[in-house]
């Protein structure tokens, strides 16, 4: 029997540890409390991986108590593991102890240590009550808690304006992806009385396409606020304000792809609802080109790589929009494999850098931190989809499932992967090679930072191999059918990736002055570009000037000040009137009060006696 | 009147109505002691009188019903009236102290 | 109407014996602190200053009651009597022996049994504090009005702990009635410990006890707690202005108190008048015992004169004491006479004892006294209330 | 006898209540309450409430009265002033109280034509046994916050009535 609460509750643990005591505990006791209890919760799911048994028939399904019960309703404190959450759980314990080993290197200066790490556990916590949880509800307490450690951590600089405005910002703009799925769990009630996995699951095939349909596109909604995905994708370049261990593993490995999670998760009404699909799909693969588009233009290090994020995440709706749900996961996996790399060595980079972004002031910096260029090489090769890599297997399952669904969305995709490589290999050689363009003298950083890299650029190379997705996967979905032409597709896409590496390697380091020639020749488009399609203006202009304004002069100046305090003013005014007359009786004398007091007992007295006459 | 007063028996017992006239009483002496008093200590004598007279009311309530309730309710005037002693006289000692006056005409100071 | 002779013939006993007994037990005290001052002590008056306090009484009666101008007459005149009424009602609820058939008559030995009676005691001594804060008010002096608040606001302070020094034992004893708290204390454990609340219980009430005393001293206005009365401060306190028989009375109420808190403490913590040792081993020998060899003593200072006329009076005394040591011998009195001699054997040793204290301890600072009530004795008594209350619930 | 006891009792009520609002001077005032009291908690005594006989002699004859002759004495309160005057209680008062007392009677009356009786020894309920056993069961709650209640208004007090500090 398995202690599944334990899971969870460890990090939770941890975050009341240092939560509470951390202001006066030592830092050694942090460092063991936090990086402690997420080992441990790593060393449990490594537990049930290696004696998990059939999970695929005797999913483990734990009920701990019920937490709502009203009417017919009746939600449950569940924990439950099938090989989906087993995979998550994985990747999310995994990954976060990696990034808790790195984040003690890479935090150890700063102010509010403590307080980063039980942040950090406390966000492990929601992270692993989502990918447990047994019901939509859990799921959403997991998707809010996270949403709530995002915004914190996010905000973690927070004497910084330009973070708290970009913890607020992803705050606000999750709001209406949450508003989207708060619908979505509704409508769920409504049709099918129950928000438990299993229950909905085995009654979705039994109902009208248009309910589902609904549902599926409100849980969309959802998914593109928290997995970054158009038109909810402007919070999270924003985001990168955070700590880099924070980029690295909630919005790059983990939280981002909750959204991913949750589709896969609610695969039978997906695949029951085909427009939805559909719109998945699309969904994906604009993001995947639009952020790319962008990612070409950028200069700091980590909005190169958060707009590849978004990307990439949309690589994995596309995969689940057309049917090839293991393939998205497989790509989440490998992704959350090579990004947190890039993020991580991005860290590096930048503690090299003494904490600059921009990639303008680097270069040659493989003459002064080796290992990191390492790294960070196998995470650009593992996202250039290069053969053998883990990126390779991921990107190709998903490109072929698109072949097969709809050719032309194939070749978007290919000319995406052709532009991911591209800038992932143009950031690596504008960091790494030429001369240094910076300041001070960079450095290599500590072991404790590096050591993760190291594993991470292991599993970002070999990860394809050691975590087959769909093998591990098989029976849980529908399969994908067989696409013809498939070595020929896969030679494509590999031609892709290898040209944008190829033409990235001219462009910055055989021929350095050429991308700027090109950028004056593109002129507008270029600015357009570098400037991101200006979405964050648009949205300013068309959605959140126009809620402030009307705040402002309707609900403020009409609303607030004309008729609220209009009436409020008015009824003062008239009990001014009143009480000048009946001011007469506030002589101040208090026997003067006791025989008004008197009077009103005689009146009410004699009162009860004729109403008490009158009944008799 | 008089019909009630044959219809008393001595043996049976004084009438539950007899402790009620009496609380009634004590309570109106209280009433005037707070109309026609202008010593604010006495008048805050006179608001224990009534309470003690709102207090025989309950427990010769208690004796007619036989529950012990009254007398719970008795208790909580008592331990209430205790508490107000000490924060009123406090309070009439902080006035002195100011005002140098315990006439209650003089403390007018909510006037207006 | 049995019940009312009764009462009445047990009244001008019991009125009789203590009075008689207040104005002996000033006599006591002059002696005893005498002694322990190596001095001699009231001698003129009768044989060892005996007729003392007789003559003490004559003289305060046929002296001038003087009032001090622009004293509130009736209030000046009202707070003796208010006082030592109060101290001499509650001597009412307080037994002293065990029932006995006289007659045909069952008679306790006691005015009246209350089922309330510790708190009817705590209600009457908390009156007495108006018989001293209107002598001090009425006698138009600021001594005495000085001494009067201060010992209002003494009497109420150490009034807390009392009573909750009193409540432990009432717990153990689960009822109010001080002769069913008595009747709770019988018996012995191990063969030879009496059940006292100060011996046994869940907690033994020795702390209680402590408490209890200190308190009483404070009470009763004795030393070292007199400070109502501090001679170099104020004078002589509340009662400066009062002579004759208004004087007398307050030390009448004095004494009168004394005896009250003293026979309460005897009654809750040291077993009322159950003797210190089993019967089996032979109690009941023990006051004819004690006041033949008191008889002893007497003979042969008499036949071995220290003053002249010691050869008469000191056998004479010899006589009572043989006298009531055969009574106290005499098989049908010896279970209404044991039980009264064993509790007046307590009381009089509580009373030696404040008497002992007097001639011992110097006084308080006013200061000293307020916090060492509020700040020590309060908690302390809190604390063992609560220890005891918790150990009486976890016993049963 | 109950019929004794009541008159004697309630007479040396009535009378020390009327002595507690014409009395001049506060002490006198004082004390004819402390005789209110005392012959309240007599009546107590023969309706059966023995505990709350006792309680009404320690807590307000005891304690609040206490108190009352303190400040009296502290404040050396004399006879009350004549000035200023409500016309408010002087004009309506009297009328007011006789209504009082009118619609009061009348309402005892109406209410208990015959009522029960009372006995010396009838009700047995009164013990300290009984108000404790009701106190920590039924009234807890209402106890234990009039125990919070007594707290605030000693603080309050304390507040109060202290010197200023330096």
């Amino acid at each position: 029997m398995q202690n599944l609460w334990l899971i969870p509750a460890l990090p939770f643990l941890g975050f009341l540890i240092n939560g509470i005591l951390g202001k006066k505990l030592p830092k050694m006791v942090i460092n063991a409390v936090a990086v402690g209890s997420v080992v441990l919760s790593f060393l449990l799911v490594l537990n049930i991986w290696s004696s998990g048994g059939d999970l695929a028939a005797n999913p483990i399904h734990q009920h701990y108590f019920t937490w709502i019960q009203s009417g017919e309703i009746n939600i449950g404190w569940d924990y439950a593991v099938d090989k989906l959450t087993l995979i998550m759980l994985m990747v999310v314990t995994g990954i976060g102890s990696l990034i808790h080993v790195y984040a003690t290197g890479y935090m150890a200066h700063e102010e509010g240590y403590y307080r980063f790490f039980a942040y950090l556990n406390l966000f492990m916590f929601f992270m692993l009550n989502l990918v447990l949880g047994g019901n939509y509800l859990l799921l959403f307490v997991g998707w809010e808690g996270v949403g709530l450690c995002s915004y914190l951590l996010i905000g973690f600089y927070f004497v910084k304006k330009s973070a708290s405005t970009a913890g607020n910002k992803a705050f606000i703009v999750n709001r209406i992806g949450d508003f989207g799925f708060s619908l979505a769990m509704f409508l769920i009630v409504v049709n099918f009385g129950t928000l438990d996995f299993t229950k909905v699951f085995a009654a979705a095939p039994g109902k009208s396409t248009e309910t589902l349909t609904a549902i599926a596109l409100l849980l969309l909604l959802g998914a593109t606020g928290k997995s970054a995905q158009i038109p909810l994708y402007v919070w999270l370049p924003d985001a990168m304000e955070g700590p880099t261990p924070v980029s690295a593993l909630i919005h790059a490995a983990t939280m981002v792809t909750a959204g991913v999670y949750m589709c896969t998760r609610s695969a039978v009404i997906f695949t029951h609802a085909p427009i939805a699909m559909d719109t998945v799909a699309i969904v994906g693969l604009a993001t995947a080109v639009f952020a790319a588009t962008i990612g070409l233009t950028q200069y700091d290090i980590k909005k190169v790589f958060a707009y590849s994020t978004v990307s990439q995440l949309g690589y994995m709706f596309l995969g689940v929009g057309v049917g090839a749900f293991s393939a998205g996961v497989w790509h989440l996996v490998t992704h959350a494999f090579f990004k947190a790399l890039l993020f991580l060595g991005a860290g590096s980079v930048i503690h090299a850098c003494h904490h600059e972004q921009d990639m303008r002031h680097m270069g040659g910096l493989r003459k002064y931190t080796p290992v990191t260029m390492a790294v960070l090489a196998c995470a650009s090769l593992a996202i250039a989809g290069v053969p053998g890599t883990s990126g390779f297997f991921s990107k190709d399952a998903i490109l072929t499932a698109a072949y097969g669904h709809a050719p032309w969305m194939f070749w978007v995709g290919v000319v995406t992967a052709g532009m991911t490589a591209f800038y992932v290999w143009r950031a690596f050689w504008m960091t790494f090679w030429g001369e240094y363009r910076g300041h001070g003298h960079p450095h290599e950083s500590p072991w404790s930072m590096l050591a993760p890299l190291v594993v991470l650029a292991f599993l970002s190379i070999a990860g394809g191999f050691l975590f087959n997705v769909p093998k591990i996967l098989e029976g849980m979905f529908p399969a994908a059918e067989e696409v013809p032409g498939e070595s020929m597709l896969m030679g494509i896409s590999i031609a892709a990736g290898l040209a944008g590496i190829a033409i990235s390697y001219y462009m910055y380091v055989v021929n350095p002055k050429l991308p700027q020639r090109i950028s004056d020749g593109l002129g507008g488009i270029y600015r357009l570009v570098y400037d991101k399609y200006r979405i964050d203006e648009l949205y300013d202009a068309t959605v959140v000037n126009p809620v402030i304004t009307g705040s402002r002069s309707l609900l403020w100046k009409v609303m607030d000040q004309g008729v609220i305090d209009g009436a409020v003013n008015g009824v003062g005014s008239e009990a001014q009137l009143a009480g000048g007359w009946l001011k007469m009786l506030q002589s101040g004398n208090i026997r003067s009060y006791a025989t008004w007091v008197v009077l009103g007992a005689v009146c009410l007295l004699i009162l009860i006696g004729v109403a008490e006459g009158v009944t008799r | 009147m008089a019909e009630a007063m044959q219809s008393i028996n001595l043996q049976a017992g004084v009438p539950i109505s007899w402790y009620l006239v009496l609380s009634a009483v004590l309570f109106s002496l209280g009433v005037a002691g707070f109309l026609f008093r202008k010593s604010i200590i006495t008048v805050f004598m006179c608001i224990e009188l009534m309470l003690n007279a709102v207090n025989l009311s309950f427990v010769a309530f208690a004796n007619q019903h036989k529950q012990v309730s009254g007398h719970i309710f008795t208790f909580f005037v008592m331990v209430v009236a205790a508490a107000e002693a000490a924060v009123g006289l406090a309070i009439i000692l902080t006035v002195f102290k100011n005002r140098e006056t315990l006439n209650i005409d003089e403390i007018n100071s909510l006037k207006n | 109407m049995e019940f009312i002779i009764i009462t009445l013939i047990k009244l001008a006993v019991i009125a009789f014996v203590l009075l008689t007994a207040l104005a002996y037990i000033q006599w006591v005290e002059r002696k005893v602190i005498a002694h322990v001052q190596v001095r001699m002590g009231p001698s003129r008056v009768g044989p060892h200053g005996l007729l003392q306090p007789l003559a003490d009484v004559v003289k305060l009666i046929t002296k001038e009651g003087v009032m001090p101008p622009h004293a509130n007459k009736f209030f000046y005149l009202a707070a003796p009597i208010l006082a030592v009424f109060m101290a001499l009602i509650s001597i009412s609820v307080i037994p002293f022996g065990t029932e006995f058939t006289v007659l045909g008559h069952r008679v306790m030995m006691q005015l009246t049994d209350l089922n309330v009676g510790v708190l009817f005691i705590l209600a009457v001594s908390s009156m007495g504090v108006y018989g001293i804060a209107l002598a001090g008010w009425a006698s138009n002096n600021k001594y005495s009005l000085l001494g009067g608040l201060r010992s209002s606001a003494q009497m109420i302070s150490y009034e807390l702990p009392m009573s909750l020094a009193l409540a432990a034992p009432l717990l153990i004893a689960g009822t109010l009635s001080l002769r069913g708290i008595v009747d709770s204390q019988a018996g012995y454990n191990l063969g030879f410990i009496p059940k006292w609340a100060i011996f046994t219980g869940p907690f033994p009430q020795i702390f209680s006890f402590i408490i209890f005393m200190i308190a009483a001293f404070a009470e009763t206005n004795r030393i070292p707690f007199d400070l109502p009365e501090a001679e170099n401060e104020l004078v002589a306190g509340f009662h400066v202005e009062y002579s004759s028989m208004s004087f007398a009375a307050f030390f009448m109420a004095e004494y009168s108190n004394m005896v009250t808190v003293c026979s309460v403490a005897t009654l809750l913590f040291l077993g009322g008048w159950h003797p210190l040792w089993p019967e089996s081993m032979g109690s009941n020998f023990a006051a004819p015992l004690i006041l033949a060899g008191a008889g002893a003593i007497c003979l042969y200072h008499g036949l071995n004169p220290a003053r002249p006329f010691d050869r008469f009076t000191l056998p004479a005394f010899a006589v009572i004491f043989f006298g009531l040591a055969g009574l106290m011998a005499f098989p049908p009195l010896v279970p209404v006479l044991t039980p009264l001699f064993w509790f007046l054997a307590k009381l009089s040793f509580l009373l030696f004892v404040f008497i002992w204290i007097r001639a011992t301890l110097p006084r308080f600072r006013y200061d000293q006294l307020m916090s060492f009530a509020w700040k020590f004795l309060f908690p302390a008594a809190l604390l063992n209330l609560l220890v005891t209350g918790f150990l009486v619930a976890l016993v049963s | 006898m109950d019929f004794l006891f009541f008159f004697l009792f309630a007479f040396i009520a009535v009378a020390c209540a009327v002595s507690v609002v014409v009395q001049k001077h506060p002490i006198a005032s004082a004390l004819s309450l402390v005789g209110v009291m005392a012959s309240i908690a007599v009546l107590y005594l023969q309706l059966g409430a023995e505990f709350l006989a006792m309680a009404q002699i320690i807590v307000y004859a005891g304690a609040v009265m206490v108190l009352f002759i303190f400040v009296i004495m502290l404040l050396n309160a004399g006879a009350e002033s004549r000035a200023g005057r409500s016309y408010a209680a002087q004009l309506m008062g009297p009328p007011l109280l006789v209504a009082l007392m009118a619609s009061l009677g009348f309402a005892i009356m109406r209410g208990f034509p015959g009522g029960g009786t009372v006995k010396f020894d009838s009700f047995q309920g009164g013990t300290a046994q009984n108000i404790g056993y009701a106190l920590f069961t039924d009234y807890l709650l209402p106890f234990e916050v009039t125990s919070v209640l007594i707290l605030v208004a000693i603080l309050g007090a304390i507040v109060l009535a202290r010197k200023e500090m330096d």
